[in-house]
């Protein structure tokens, strides 16, 4: 869309900072505990997964794709984690039983999520499939893997040293968002700062244009589903430490908590507009919105109006501060 | 005035195939695995085949499945509903095409099934609300964390439980939130509502699932030990948290009585039976620390 | 470069074939090109020009044929495989991101990096800011590419193809949509890079820059290569007849001009603000006034806010711009295009594929996508009449195209130009806007276009025509309108105008500050 | 993307026939109970639902939008026809309480359905909300009011007059494919041989240039979406009749199931691309494949493996044939 096309991302991130300080502000007021520093590492707490398959998902979107996979791929990589960590995995034909360390188990779990990712980017490149279908695929077949690696039943006690990346913190600040930190200054650095980012941006814009230029497209492509893929396993890393606990059932609907975050953000889906930043400020919004809601303590029936209305309004916020589209 | 599906004559008793068919509200949550696994296993122990349907919770999925299996002329449905309102017409599909009915675990209001073994939530929830009071003194603040709010049995376990705990004016709940029957919603929701307010006594949750989640929020907020945390199900991991004496007290269902049971009709049925029991509530039992050795996996030790 | 270079060729293509679905673009066609030479690629729309350099550009691989480059067969599987060859490409269909800053397009591909692996902007910005100086534009090396105009984007793709230091350098149509002081500087630039030894291919329809520029001429027709000759060998009449392949359509005449006075389109006190940068204006106090069977030409530089004065008497900037409107004398106020449409305005915009035609539909349906109310039967579009009703229409602008359901994508520049004339004639408009009507057309196609607008004056039709080309404008014009940074600078009798009074009203005025 | 872009419908229409008749074909060998016209009459009613969504959801897609909300209204106007059928409602402020024949259920079923769409163009055109995000919020408010609505209980016992729809025969061809058959036949019609529809893939294929053209760009989005909303509620009649019953909770998940159909019938998510015909082919795909998948007595585990791959494969299919975009 034309409009989205003129927005340019600094303003879009200035106008849904406001929606989030609107919120902020509106919640301190109305409840005493909202702005307790408890409360804030509660909600980068909370949305650090969130955060962690968004960021993936920004720069998929940026490059004018889409990933429905990453709720699938971060249960199968978790489950993959906790089995290996649990049992470890025997292979019959070789007759041994390996046993998996902690790091391995983590390695494995992020090598199941760069597989997954894999497949999409091929799936795309290669096959040429619309990225919706293909990760649409990617989903439905994670969650076959995840449920036949499972049984079905969630793989539990794995050990605090494991719990530590989910539930630890250091110098008091949570592990989770310490990683989550890192993952963000990374992408943010790697969007704004090198060959590959503005080759993602390229890509976004007018494929045809960057490959005229000289730009590997199906390379980039490839690359950034690959990202996501290892960003899903991150997250799935991040669940099973948090619970204690590989839930089969992991990340059900959270590839559209995740667009949603980006999008609310000010990235545009038509690809090739859009900042980490932005998604940073998305998956705050979203977070902020859930907790305070619980703080208010509105029913649950309520809750998912209320949501909706407050997307528009965030997003709307947005578009008001943005230069009209020629079309607009 | 039907659809030819329903309209075609079924084949008399007897000449019947022996396909049975497990008709399972949802395989997102192990307890429903559980479920149709055994009344696979068991069935199939009577020499049957066996397939499994899975509902996802949808029950117009359950309806093009009820479709698929009179089509296929399968000899019986052992089935999870997905809804004791919802599931009524699909029943009635294969009632009309001569296809007996078995429900477990949810009953379902209406008098289609041959037999329906349930389990009593409502019941269970009494005597969790029994213990929970007695454990409480009677007095206290304390959490519900509801399960998803279209099921039937996060109603009947929250009615059952108020039932009791209503009664008791210094019990005060300071907060009723959804978490879904989902562990890691449960985390969330819980550590949000610890900002709130700290001082709580008790969390009673719709199932086992939100229970671990809960107190893996109460564990990360130091409350572990201090705040009570009441289960539902008796899934392998609440019973060995209540031995570790993390969770205070669950119910225990018997997913694998039921499923045995109900294949056991079908298979008595299909010989030509008729007496069985139209309406068969299983009980539910309490677990909690002290009565925890008798019992083992999803029911009683030995099982 | 060595001498040997000079005399050897650098590139040569052999025999290639090239087939698209549906059209044979290229059958083999063979081209040399040597160092420090020009060759002027010249053919009418579609006849497979830029597909050859595609070709040599690695952008899509010959069907038959081969490359040479310094003697030596190659094969490109990716544009980047021929830039690292030497061999840098303006594309036509401008090749930019619209979505990245001028000096990350300069160097996207080949980006600068530091040592940590980080793009090293300093360097980027640095080289950019060298080359637009070279280019003689004035813009910020980090100016966003979609805040540019098309000339400024064009001057921007011409740098890029500069930055490779190439030996090779393949132009098509560079100057589509240069202003005059443009054109003078890339000129200048194309000599110092032939004397630098490199070679240029240099695709053209305005022929009057060939005269010191070109040492050979290559001419292509249907596909086919006609001939390579030097260029001194050839009149401009033999090219154009050898183009062609018929006695050309005759060159366009002065018309007979005649003056009715009732007037049509009258607009009084046009404003357009610039939409982000607050207090300034795209278009400012512009009057205008038009009447039955006449044209008008208005003359500009590039960004005189010629295309924003059109589009704002369209209604397309309804929510922005003011202006009083009358059209027959009855006051007018377009809340969208839609509403002047239904008032009897039409609009052929400058950038043809983006705004003027849906490319993934089909020439018919493009052709009658504005008037499907004329082609119903009990409120359904009735297939016959439609095909009957485009095909006459095509007819009747002379559109030389294969199939009414070919898409209209694949159609040469003057056929798309054509089929969007055909879709406002349905319409029975009372006023036509051109703007640029005749950029990037075959000479053969711009006089039958001439001619077309010619016989629409005269069927009663009246024309406000935008051009940067002044002898078309003077040709075509009853009255010429000068425009400068939004406002009116003057206004000319086209009978009584030269060619330096316009140019000097068009020319920003020092003492005309922009407010 | 270019590949869709150049993808000419006819072409894809015919290669995902082609998957379909390879999964007939095998399907009929594999099992002996598919080639029954009892099974073919199940699949044409189970993907009745999903057909009357996606033919909606193809018309929005070739507008250039998307909607996400189709499951949602769904149940929110299910649950609006069963609420007033039962109980009819009270209008305390006048003292009133309105009765509802089965008729005035229904159209106001389908009245509620147009006021979320129409809420969806609205928030599109006029707040210059991407799709997404709009129709996002939408389906989290619609499944908010339902709750509301409903309390979370299903409401059963609506009689056998108001089944017949769902779940009637008449010249032995279930109510639910002839209903469902009108609408095809109509949005083909409207696609092909209306200006309206017309102006659909003009706005989908270029907004400026179908504004230049005179096409009021605003109104045929605005439209698009109301009959969408329109068709959601038609759906949500289709599926409480056929229970006898409209829960809270139906329509979950189904955007992407329609999405999915949409897709595989060759209708390209960027708009201006796209035919009615191949969206029936495309939600046949997925009917034959969950109903084969039965009958050949795959585990659900498996089951969801399988569908994703035989997605794959199926569009795969359908790019194969098509020619290569330049981008390649
Ligand atoms: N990707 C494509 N698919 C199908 N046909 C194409 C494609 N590209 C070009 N063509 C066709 O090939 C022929 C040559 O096109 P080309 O662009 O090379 O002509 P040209 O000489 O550059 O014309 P112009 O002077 O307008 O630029 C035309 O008939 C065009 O329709
Ligand atoms: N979308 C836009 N955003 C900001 N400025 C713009 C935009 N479009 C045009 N401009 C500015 O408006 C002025 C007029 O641009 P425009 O291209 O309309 O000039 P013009 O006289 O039409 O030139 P042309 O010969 O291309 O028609 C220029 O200064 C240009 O930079
Ligand atoms: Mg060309
Ligand atoms: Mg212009």
């Amino acid at each position: 869309m034309n409009v989205t096309i003129l927005n340019t991302p600094s303003v879009a991130r200035l106008q849904s900072l406001l929606a989030l300080a609107l919120m902020v502000v509106g919640l301190g007021l109305m409840t005493d505990t909202f702005l307790t520093s408890d409360n804030g590492w509660n909600i980068l707490r909370q949305i650090s997964v969130n955060l962690c398959l968004s960021v993936g998902m920004t720069l998929i979107i940026i490059s004018g794709g889409i990933d429905l996979s990453v709720g699938a791929v971060l249960a199968l990589s978790g489950a993959v984690a906790a089995g290996l960590l649990k049992q470890g995995i025997a292979l019959p034909f070789l007759g041994v039983h390996l046993d998996f360390t902690i790091t391995g188990a983590i390695v494995s779990a992020i090598a199941v999520g760069a597989a997954a990712g894999a497949c999409n980017g091929l799936a795309i490149t290669r096959l040429q499939l619309p990225p919706f279908v293909a990760t649409l695929a990617m989903l439905s077949i994670a969650r076959g893997l995840t449920l036949l690696w499972t049984g079905g039943f969630p793989i539990t006690g794995l050990g605090p040293s494991f719990g530590f990346i989910g539930t630890g913190a250091w110098l008091g600040i949570p592990m989770p968002v310490w990683e989550v930190l890192v993952i963000v200054m990374l992408a943010a650095l790697v969007c704004k700062r090198t060959a590959f980012g503005r080759h993602l941006y390229a890509v976004g814009g007018s494929e045809r244009a960057a490959l005229l230029a000289g730009v590997r497209v199906e390379r980039v492509k490839l690359i950034v589903y690959v990202v996501g893929g290892v960003l899903s396993g991150v997250a799935g890393l991040l669940v099973t430490a948090r619970l204690d606990s590989a839930q089969p059932n992991a990340g059900l609907g959270y590839e559209l908590d995740s667009i949603a975050a980006v999008v609310i953000g000010g990235t545009s889906l038509s690809g090739g507009r859009g900042s980490i930043v932005g998604t940073v400020i998305g998956c705050l919004i979203i977070g902020v919105l859930n907790n305070g809601l619980f703080l208010l303590d509105v029913s649950p029936f309520w809750q998912q109006v209320i949501k909706g209305l407050v997307i528009i309004v965030a997003v709307a916020l947005d578009r008001f501060g943005a230069p009209k589209g020629r079309a607009g | 005035s039907r659809g030819p599906a329903e309209s075609t004559p079924a084949p008399a008793p007897g000449a019947q195939s022996r396909q049975i068919a497990v008709v399972v509200s949802t395989l997102n949550n192990p307890w429903f695995v559980v479920l149709a696994n055994t009344a696979r296993d068991e069935a199939q122990r009577r020499n049957y085949k066996v397939t499994i349907f899975d509902s996802q919770n949808d029950p117009a999925k359950e309806a093009a499945h009820f479709e698929n299996i009179v089509a296929s002329r399968y000899a019986a449905v052992l089935l999870n509903a997905t809804d004791a309102e919802g599931s009524v017409a699909n029943v009635m599909k294969a009632r009309v095409a001569n296809i007996p009915v078995f429900t477990m675990d949810r009953e379902i209001n209406s008098r289609a099934p041959v037999s329906q073994v349930l389990s009593d939530n409502y019941a269970g929830a009494v005597d969790v609300a029994i213990e929970f009071v007695e454990q409480l003194g009677e007095r206290g603040r304390y959490v519900e964390l509801l399960g998803i709010v279209t099921d039937n049995n996060t109603w009947n376990r929250s009615k059952g439980f108020h039932s009791v705990v209503d009664r008791y004016p210094g019990l005060e709940m300071i907060a009723q939130q959804s978490a879904e029957f989902d562990r890691s919603k449960a985390l969330e929701v819980m550590e949000s509502i610890l900002q709130r307010s700290t001082s709580i006594d008790a969390v009673f949750c719709g199932n086992d699932a939100m229970a671990l989640g809960a107190y893996q929020a109460l564990l990360s907020a130091g409350l572990a030990g201090k705040v009570k945390v009441f289960g539902f199900d008796g899934s392998d991991d609440a019973l060995a948290s209540i031995a570790e004496g993390k969770l205070t007290a669950t119910a225990m269902q018997y997913p694998k009585t039921m499923a045995r049971m109900v294949a056991e009709f079908a298979d008595r049925y299909l010989q030509g039976e008729r007496n069985l029991p139209a309406r068969l509530p299983i009980h539910v039992d309490l677990v909690t620390r002290g009565n925890i050795g008798e019992f083992g996996e999803h029911g009683r030790r030995g099982e | 470069m060595t001498s040997t270079a000079a005399t050897s060729h650098v590139l040569e293509a052999r025999n290639i074939s090239k087939s698209f679905p549906g059209v044979r673009a290229l059958q083999d066609v063979s081209l040399r090109l040597s160092a420090g030479k020009l060759v002027a690629l010249v053919g009418e729309n579609g006849a497979g020009k830029s597909t050859l350099m595609s070709v040599l550009a690695g952008v899509q691989p010959p069907d038959r044929g081969e490359i040479l480059l310094d003697g030596t067969v190659i094969s490109f599987r990716h544009p980047s495989e021929a830039r690292r060859g030497g061999i840098a490409t303006i594309f036509q269909e401008l090749g930019l991101s619209a979505n990245l800053t001028v000096a990350e397009n300069i160097f996207l591909g080949e980006e600068a990096t530091t040592r940590w692996g980080t793009l090293d902007y300093a360097a980027m910005h640095r080289h950019t800011r060298s080359l637009l100086a070279r280019m003689q534009l004035d813009i910020p090396a980090d100016a966003p590419l979609h805040s540019l105009r098309v000339g400024q984007q064009q001057v921007v793709e011409i740098a890029r193809a500069l930055s490779a230091n190439a030996r090779v350098i393949i132009m098509d149509e560079p100057t589509s949509a240069l202003s005059q002081g443009e054109i003078e500087s890339l000129l200048r630039m194309i000599k110092e890079l032939k004397a630098a030894g490199v070679a240029i291919v240099y695709i053209t329809h305005k022929f009057e820059e060939l005269a010191d520029l070109a040492d050979e001429v290559a001419i292509m027709r249907d596909g086919r290569m006609i001939t390579q000759a030097s260029y001194e060998s050839l009149t401009h009449e033999q090219i154009v007849s050898l183009m062609v392949g018929r006695t050309p359509t005759a060159t366009h005449a002065r018309r007979v001009r005649r003056s009715t006075k009732e007037p049509v389109l009258c607009v009084k006190q046009a404003y357009l603000p610039h939409p982000s940068r607050p207090g300034d204006y795209l278009v400012r106090n512009v009057d205008l006034h038009l009447c039955r069977g006449e044209v008008l030409g208005i003359f500009g530089l590039m960004g005189a806010g010629r295309t924003e004065l059109l589009e704002t008497i369209f209604g397309m900037h309804a929510r922005r711009a003011r202006l009083d409107l009358a059209i027959d004398g009855r006051e007018a106020r377009f809340a969208s295009p839609a509403e002047a449409v239904d008032a009897g305005l039409a609009f052929a915009p400058e950038d043809r594929k983006r705004d003027g035609l849906v490319l993934d539909m089909s020439t018919q349906q493009n052709a009658t996508l504005a008037c499907l109310g004329a082609m119903k039967r009990w409120g359904l579009i009735h297939p016959a009449l439609e095909t009957e009703c485009a095909r006459t229409l095509l007819q009747r602008i002379h559109w030389r195209g294969s199939s009414l359901r070919e898409p209209v994508r694949n159609l040469s520049g003057g056929n798309q130009q054509k089929v969007i004339l055909a879709k406002w004639l349905a319409t029975r408009p009372k006023v036509l806007l051109l703007d640029e009507p005749t950029r990037g057309i075959d000479i053969n196609a711009r006089n039958e276009i001439y001619a077309l607008i010619e016989e629409l004056v005269a069927g009663g039709l009246s024309i406000v025509m935008v051009s940067s080309e002044l002898p078309e404008i003077m040709a075509l014009s009853d009255r010429i309108m000068v425009m400068c940074q939004g406002a009116n600078a003057g206004e000319f009798a086209a009978d009584t105008a030269t060619a330096e009074a316009i140019m000097t009203a068009a020319l920003p005025n020092s003492t005309r500050s922009r407010a």
